[in-house]
């Protein structure tokens, strides 16, 4: 493997504390090494005035599986006139708000991010999750099975038993290649299958006599009874609605009392994903508003909370969740064609086309909530951008989005283009707001933070010797003042180098290099527990329809470079 | 000779099924699809017994077939080949621009044909297409 | 002796039964017995073990003869085929593992080829629909636990997936429909009383033709708006009938097939199915399925469109992916000479085209890659016979709900045959090669 | 306004895609560098001068360019894709998108066009003198964006799929039409001068339907309101008036249900 030297870049790294110092950055081995380890063979990047981070590391998109792909095949509209050909051995790649597999390997590896989590897998579907996530190039990626839905969790969490829901969770993790546990509107999505919902933590799930709040607090205490790296991921209920920050702020505060226990250095208890979608005021459409504020106020003072942004990019996209009743309510609102799948025993899924235009108030008022949570995060490692891709808008717009958060000017610009203007401004807070987010608080940010939320600040996010070799070079001095905020846009876009696990995977912003992309899941042991192997079987058998011995994500075709994390809950 | 004219649909049977699993070369192919099913008054009006070979022709060609008395009916009107070579050989082709033939409801003409002998699947695929076969 | 595969997958349809039991041979080169399968997957599965099977590529000579030869030089015919031809059609699909067919797509885009799948012919215009108008779906398993109302239009599922009614539909008894088939109201829609219509608590008999009109009825009675006294042959007071059926249950479910795809109106025909469904939900909860018929058909559109974006009929011909059925669709390459190679695997197009498309195919530089001697292989150039998947050799198919099952290998294929994949990979090194690509 | 005469010589094996054949494309350029645009027969990329003779340069602008299409090209596709401006002339037939995606300018084909002609179309005036294959202004698969403005005439027939997804604009066609006319259209109008056959303006949410002649079968979902007496293209007669798709969802105006209109001539 070839040996490099990245010299003289200003280098940002949370990790380390490193605050832009002038630093060289070498790669060995598909590590991180110490300059001096490197022979004299390795090759040198010249990276004078320019900023090297490690490789990002996104916390939450829709890139992979059913409800991606079901937007890929409803949306042939999304391809006309976008393509890039094939060239030598770089496939060709289609879509814009849900790209090609090919395309969004390529695109992530572009903008110097090497590591991405698919934010839902349906377990039933956890074959074609994988599938896909293989075609990916590139990026390591790892995806979260949802369980705040699922009828094993809900009939354990009735009776209280944290031991077999935990042992459940460690068995589907295993079943799926798992990373996480997801829950997407607990309890919600279940009552979707009759066409109801649950929009308050305290609303009953029909049949099962749980309520949301249960299913959550109980998953937080099977989480930390597994001990996994990550915490659990939660889409809260009453996405999306008008005066929903409450139902948020009820949501956060049941993580209060709990404290992370595991061996990844994880500190948070919960991580809630896509906040803009849950930080609405008002009691309808006309006197929407933006309560950026009062959830921030929250995040802030309590340390075991982290959050993603869900930043709306203001474009045309495709939006996908688990929340199935929410996507019914939103083609109900626009008429666009809508998508939904149901699985059994497990969740559902619902797809909507979605214009976020700038001439229309509400969708302004989003973008600014979502810009508006990370610049009020006081802690930029808790405060993680996203754009919940493609729901809020494609991840192919985070330089964009780092735009706005790097750049007063360019946010007071687009405001300025706003046809309703007076009235964005009136309902939110972004207008009187001067901070800029440094570089380094990016790479919290985008890096250290996502990576020490999901466990893995021991293999990426930073550039410690040790460390994977994702690296990344961008053409952007912070010694010269940004003169046009576009530049910001440009920089971040395309990367002037990014290595992936030590290999060159992105040369002048092309792409030159397939890389060796790497599935990662979570292991976890529990002791036996036959209880739970017989309800597993039973319920195959009953209302599953395939079998048991058919349900399991295995083998090389499914997960042809697969990194598992172990964990041990067995004792 | 009485002929009379129908809409023809095409589609699966059971039986068309088992028979392609088995072989399409074999004589049971041309057993479950080399066949028109109409109802019992069709059958008369054609003046035809149950198991007499009968051309079958529309604006697109011809083909000989084995009518029988269907078991899915009453369906006065409708004549039914089983999906294959025989079906396909007077199916409207027309896909409207949107790739699809027009499988069902082709207007044919059903005519007895007592002497004329149904061509096996394979053979009368590739007669139509002149293929030389050693 | 012997041994009994269990929990095996079905490689004939959309159904994709996956409990199977199959008898091998202690060696495993012998099938014996199929158990829990219909009779179409047992007859699948024994008649692998023919006697008479073709197991080694054959080239067609002046003379009309075969021609035995080696899978290194049919790989190498097939290599050169494609890349010579300016538009090579690369069709099928259906009846493979997506294995094969992310092999099948890498050469496709080396050479710029159509690729396009067995729904050209079958459920292609239900994916028109959907990409008009969405489509509101559930797994099978959603079915069997909570659906008390179900439509079959304009398919036979009786004939055409044999189980799919005691597995998924309508008779068993699911977490919420303990009572089975007394649960559920059935309805069908055909204008053929079907051995599925028989089974019926409504059936009604469409006049051929119009299920549009008479879908389009369906939503005007769930809007209370006049209707004419009859529709497609249909009494208005019937039709409202059904409509109060539908609204009054708890979960309902269209499946539909060939019977509206195929009849004039085709897409229009299952976008107003779409439609009705979608309205009905304002009502209950609803949902509609497309009745596939290759047991990897859906698969082949999944794989497709993650790597492409688009689900079949894709033309990748000039180096990036393009789509619009009526263009870039199978029968319409043939039946417009668009297309000056054919290459076809997991499907036969020589029996189920119109003959006029066939004839077309005919005149093409052809392969034909199927286990089975077919029409296509009888109009081919070259036939590659290869094992059996689903029953020689393993691999992953979508289910008609989109839920992929990794298939079994039950017995070992003769000796000296290979897989689909395998063969494929050796003709994508070839073209590899030939195209200078690195 | 200059002229650019290009004329078939060389046919394509296969079907040669022009899209490069629009007065947009050739403004500012000299003959031979026309000459040197790209097409693509299959895979396989060359130039329009292998199979066409290019005569007369170009306007400085897609405005001042004139292009006229000579020889049989009925196996070339896409000509006068995206055009904005100026004027293209098709001596004879010619086959899938003609016009598709236009935005401006003036089309006129003199023999007939295959399907989706006029995909998409924003602005500009697209002409057939012979007839209209399938789709024509149509919206391309999946968008519910369709043709949003400018002109189409047909002087002879038009075939399935008139007009799908319409929001805007106008489609006149002097003879017949196949099934569905405007389905899920919401704007815009269609006038069909001889024979319809079904399926007309079924999905429809808003726009209207013209019919001189017979339909064979109404959509259900369509009820007769009152007659009428209308002028149509200087044509004044009596018409039914019906509203539509009463199965179909509708936009509110002032409390109003907003339906489409179809109008049959008695």
């Amino acid at each position: 493997m070839a040996e490099y030297i990245i010299k003289n870049g200003h280098v940002f790294d949370p990790l380390q504390g490193i605050k832009g110092d002038k630093a060289d950055v070498a790669i060995k081995d598909g590590k991180i090494v110490k300059d001096n380890q490197v022979s004299s063979k390795a090759k040198t990047i010249d990276a004078k005035g320019k900023t090297v981070m490690a490789g990002a590391i996104e916390i939450h998109a829709h890139i992979a599986g059913p409800k991606v792909n079901i937007g890929r095949i409803y949306r042939p509209e999304d391809k006309l006139f976008t393509y890039t050909p094939k060239k030598g051995n770089i496939r060709m790649a289609g879509g814009t708000s849900i790209p090609t597999t090919f395309k969004t390997g390529y695109e992530y590896a572009k903008m110097g991010y090497t590591t991405a989590m698919e934010a839902a897998m349906p377990p039933l579907f956890s074959r074609h999750v994988h599938e896909e996530i293989r075609d990916t190039p590139i990026i390591d990626e790892g995806a979260f099975p949802v369980f705040g839905n699922n009828w094993f969790v809900m009939e354990y969490l009735k009776n209280n038993e944290i031991e077999n829901t935990s042992a459940y969770c460690a068995w589907l993790l295993r079943a799926t290649k798992g990373y996480a546990i997801k829950l997407v509107n607990p309890g919600g999505t279940e009552a979707w299958a009759w066409g109801l919902n649950c929009l308050s933590v305290n609303d009953p799930v029909p049949y099962f006599d749980i309520t949301p709040a249960e299913i959550i607090k109980g998953l937080i205490e099977a989480n930390e009874y597994l001990g996994l790296p990550h915490s659990i991921h939660i889409h809260p209920n009453n996405l999306g609605n008008p005066g929903n920050y409450t139902t948020t702020l009820d949501t956060l505060k049941l993580a209060e009392g709990y404290k992370a226990k595991n061996k990844f250095g994880r500190d948070q208890v919960m991580h809630l994903t896509h906040t803009q979608f849950h930080s609405y005021g008002g009691d309808n459409w006309a006197n929407f508003e933006s309560k950026s504020k009062e959830i921030m106020d929250y995040v802030n003072k309590t340390k075991n909370i982290t959050i993603d942004t869900g930043n709306v990019t203001l474009d045309e996209t495709t939006t996908m969740t688990a929340d199935g009743p929410f996507e019914h309510h939103l083609t109900e609102l626009n008429h666009l064609k809508w998508a939904n799948v149901d699985v059994e025993l497990e969740t559902a899924a619902g797809v909507v086309p979605y214009i976020y235009s700038p001439d229309i108030k509400v969708c302004a008022i989003q973008w600014a909530i979502g810009l508006e949570l990370a610049l009020m995060a006081k802690d930029a490692s808790r405060c993680f951008i996203t754009t919940d891709h493609p729901n809020a808008g494609p991840f192919t717009r985070y330089p964009r989005v780092i735009k706005w958060l790097m750049s007063a000017k360019a946010r007071e610009a687009q405001i300025k283009a706003f046809k309703n203007s007076d009235k964005v401004i009136a309902a939110t807070h972004i207008a009187g707001m001067d901070r800029e987010i440094s570089l380094y608080e990016l790479a919290q940010m985008t890096r250290a933070g996502p990576a020490k939320s999901l466990g893995l600040a021991s293999m990426c996010g930073g550039l410690k010797p040790g460390m994977d070799a994702d690296v990344v070079v961008y053409d952007f001095s912070p010694d010269k003042p940004v003169a046009n905020p576009d530049q910001i846009e440009a920089a971040f876009s395309r990367a002037a180098h990014v290595f992936k696990s030590g290999v060159e995977v992105v040369t002048n912003g092309e792409v030159v290099n397939n890389g060796n992309k790497r599935t990662i899941w979570v292991n976890a042991k529990v002791k036996e527990n036959p209880q739970v192997m017989r309800d597993i079987q039973e319920k195959f058998l009953k209302y599953y329809s395939v079998s048991q011995a058919n349900y399991e994500a295995l083998g090389h075709h499914f997960i042809p470079n697969p990194y598992a994390i172990e964990v041990d809950a067995s004792q | 000779m009485a002929a009379i004219n129908l809409n023809l649909i095409s589609g699966r049977s059971i039986q068309q099924g088992v028979a392609i699993e088995g072989g399409k070369e074999k004589p049971a192919y041309r057993t479950a699809a080399g066949i028109i099913e109409l109802d019992l008054s069709d059958l008369k009006k054609l003046g035809a017994w149950k198991g007499t070979n009968v051309r079958v022709t529309s604006d697109y060609g011809n083909v000989i077939v084995k009518a029988i008395e269907t078991t899915q009916g009453p369906h006065p009107g409708i004549g039914f080949i089983p999906m294959g070579p025989w079906a396909n050989s007077i199916v409207n082709p027309n896909t409207y621009s949107t790739g699809m033939p027009t499988f069902k409801g082709t207007p044919v003409k059903v005519e007895v044909a007592i002497n004329e002998p149904i061509m096996l699947g394979i053979e009368l695929v590739q007669r139509q297409c002149g293929v030389k076969v050693g | 002796m012997t041994k009994t595969v269990t929990d095996v997958v079905c490689p004939f349809c959309g159904t994709l039964c996956d409990d199977l039991e199959v008898v091998v041979s202690d060696d495993g080169k012998q099938l014996t017995e199929v158990y829990n399968a219909c009779v179409i997957g047992t007859e699948k599965f024994l008649h692998s073990q023919a006697k008479d099977r073709v197991t080694r590529p054959r080239l067609r000579q002046e003379d009309g003869s075969w021609k035995e030869i080696s899978y290194d030089d049919a790989a190498e015919y097939t290599a050169q085929m494609l890349a010579k031809a300016k538009k090579p059609l690369m069709y099928g699909w259906s009846s493979t593992n997506c294995e094969a067919q992310s092999v099948g797509h890498e050469i496709a885009e080396m050479v710029g080829a159509c690729v396009d799948n067995t729904a050209a012919v079958c459920h292609g215009t239900t994916l028109i629909a959907v990409q008009d108008i969405g489509i509101p779906s559930c797994t099978l398993g959603e079915i069997k636990n909570r659906a008390d109302r179900i439509l079959f239009w304009g398919c036979n599922p009786a004939h055409a997936h044999p189980r799919h009614m005691s597995r998924y539909s309508i008779y068993p008894r699911g977490f919420f429909t303990g009572k089975g088939q007394k649960s559920r109201k059935m309805i069908v829609v055909d204008p053929r009383v079907t051995d599925t219509a028989k089974l019926a608590d409504v059936h009604l008999q469409v006049e051929q033709g119009r299920d549009y009109e008479l879908l389009n009825a369906i939503r005007v009675a769930l809007n209370n708006e006049w209707l004419p006294d009859v529709v497609a042959g249909i009494p208005a007071q019937k039709i409202r009938e059904v409509a109060d059926i539908c609204k009054s249950g708890r979960f309902g479910i269209i499946f539909f097939g060939m019977g509206v795809t195929q009849t004039l109106s085709k897409n229009h025909n299952i976008d107003e199915a779409i439609a009705l469904t979608k309205h009905l939900n304002e009502f209950t909860k609803f949902s509609i399925m497309p009745m596939r018929g290759h047991y990897n058909v859906t698969g082949s559109g999944e794989v497709l469109a993650w790597q492409f974006g688009f689900p079949y009929s894709v033309d990748l011909s000039r180096g990036f992916a393009r789509y619009n059925p009526g263009d870039t669709s199978t029968i319409d390459l043939l039946a417009r000479g668009e297309v000056d190679a054919m290459f076809t695997l997991g499907s036969d197009p020589g029996a189920h085209f119109p003959i006029s498309c066939v004839k077309q195919i005919a005149k093409l530089p052809s392969v034909c890659i199927d286990p089975h001697q077919t029409p296509t292989s009888g109009v081919s150039k070259l036939h590659v016979p290869v094992a059996f998947c689903g029953v020689e050799v393993g691999g992953n198919a979508y289910r008609m709900d989109n839920v992929p099952i990794d298939m079994r290998k039950v017995v070992d294929p003769p000796a000296g045959m290979l897989t689909d994949e395998e063969f494929l990979i050796k003709v994508r090194d070839r073209v590899k090669q030939l195209k200078g690509a690195a | 306004m200059e002229t650019v005469t290009i004329t078939m010589k060389n046919q394509p094996a296969l079907y040669l895609e022009a899209d490069n054949v629009a007065p947009d494309k050739f403004a500012g350029k000299t003959a031979p560098q026309i000459a040197e645009l790209h097409v693509y027969e299959g895979n396989t990329t060359s130039t329009l001068g292998k199979y066409f003779e290019v005569a007369g340069n170009a306007g400085a602008t897609a405005a001042d360019t004139r292009i006229v299409v000579k020889g049989d090209v009925k196996k070339v596709k896409y000509l006068g894709m995206k055009m904005s401006a100026g004027e293209l002339v098709v001596e004879g037939s010619t086959d899938l998108y003609a016009g598709a995606w236009m935005s401006g300018g003036t089309m006129l084909v003199k023999g007939n066009v295959e399907a989706f002609a006029a995909t998409g179309m924003k602005g500009g005036e697209l002409i057939i003198e012979g007839n209209a294959g399938n789709y024509l202004g149509s919206a391309y698969r999946g968008d519910w964006r369709g043709v949003s403005g400018g002109k189409i005439l047909v002087k002879g027939n038009a075939g399935s799929d008139v007009g799908q997804y319409m929001l805007g604009g106008e489609i006149v066609i002097n003879g017949n039409a196949d099934v569905h006319v405007m389905t899920h259209a919401e704007g815009g109008k269609v006038t069909i001068k001889g024979n319809a056959k079904s399926k007309l303006g079924g999905q429809l949410v808003d726009g209207t339907i013209i019919v001189f002649g017979t339909i064979d079968v109404m959509m259900p979902g369509f009820k007769f309101v009152d007659n009428v007496e209308l002028e149509v293209d200087g044509t004044k007669a009596k018409f039914a008036h019906f509203i539509g798709d009463t199965g179909e969802r509708h936009k509110k105006r002032k409390g109003q249900l907003i339906y489409g209109n179809l109008y049959k001539k008695i």
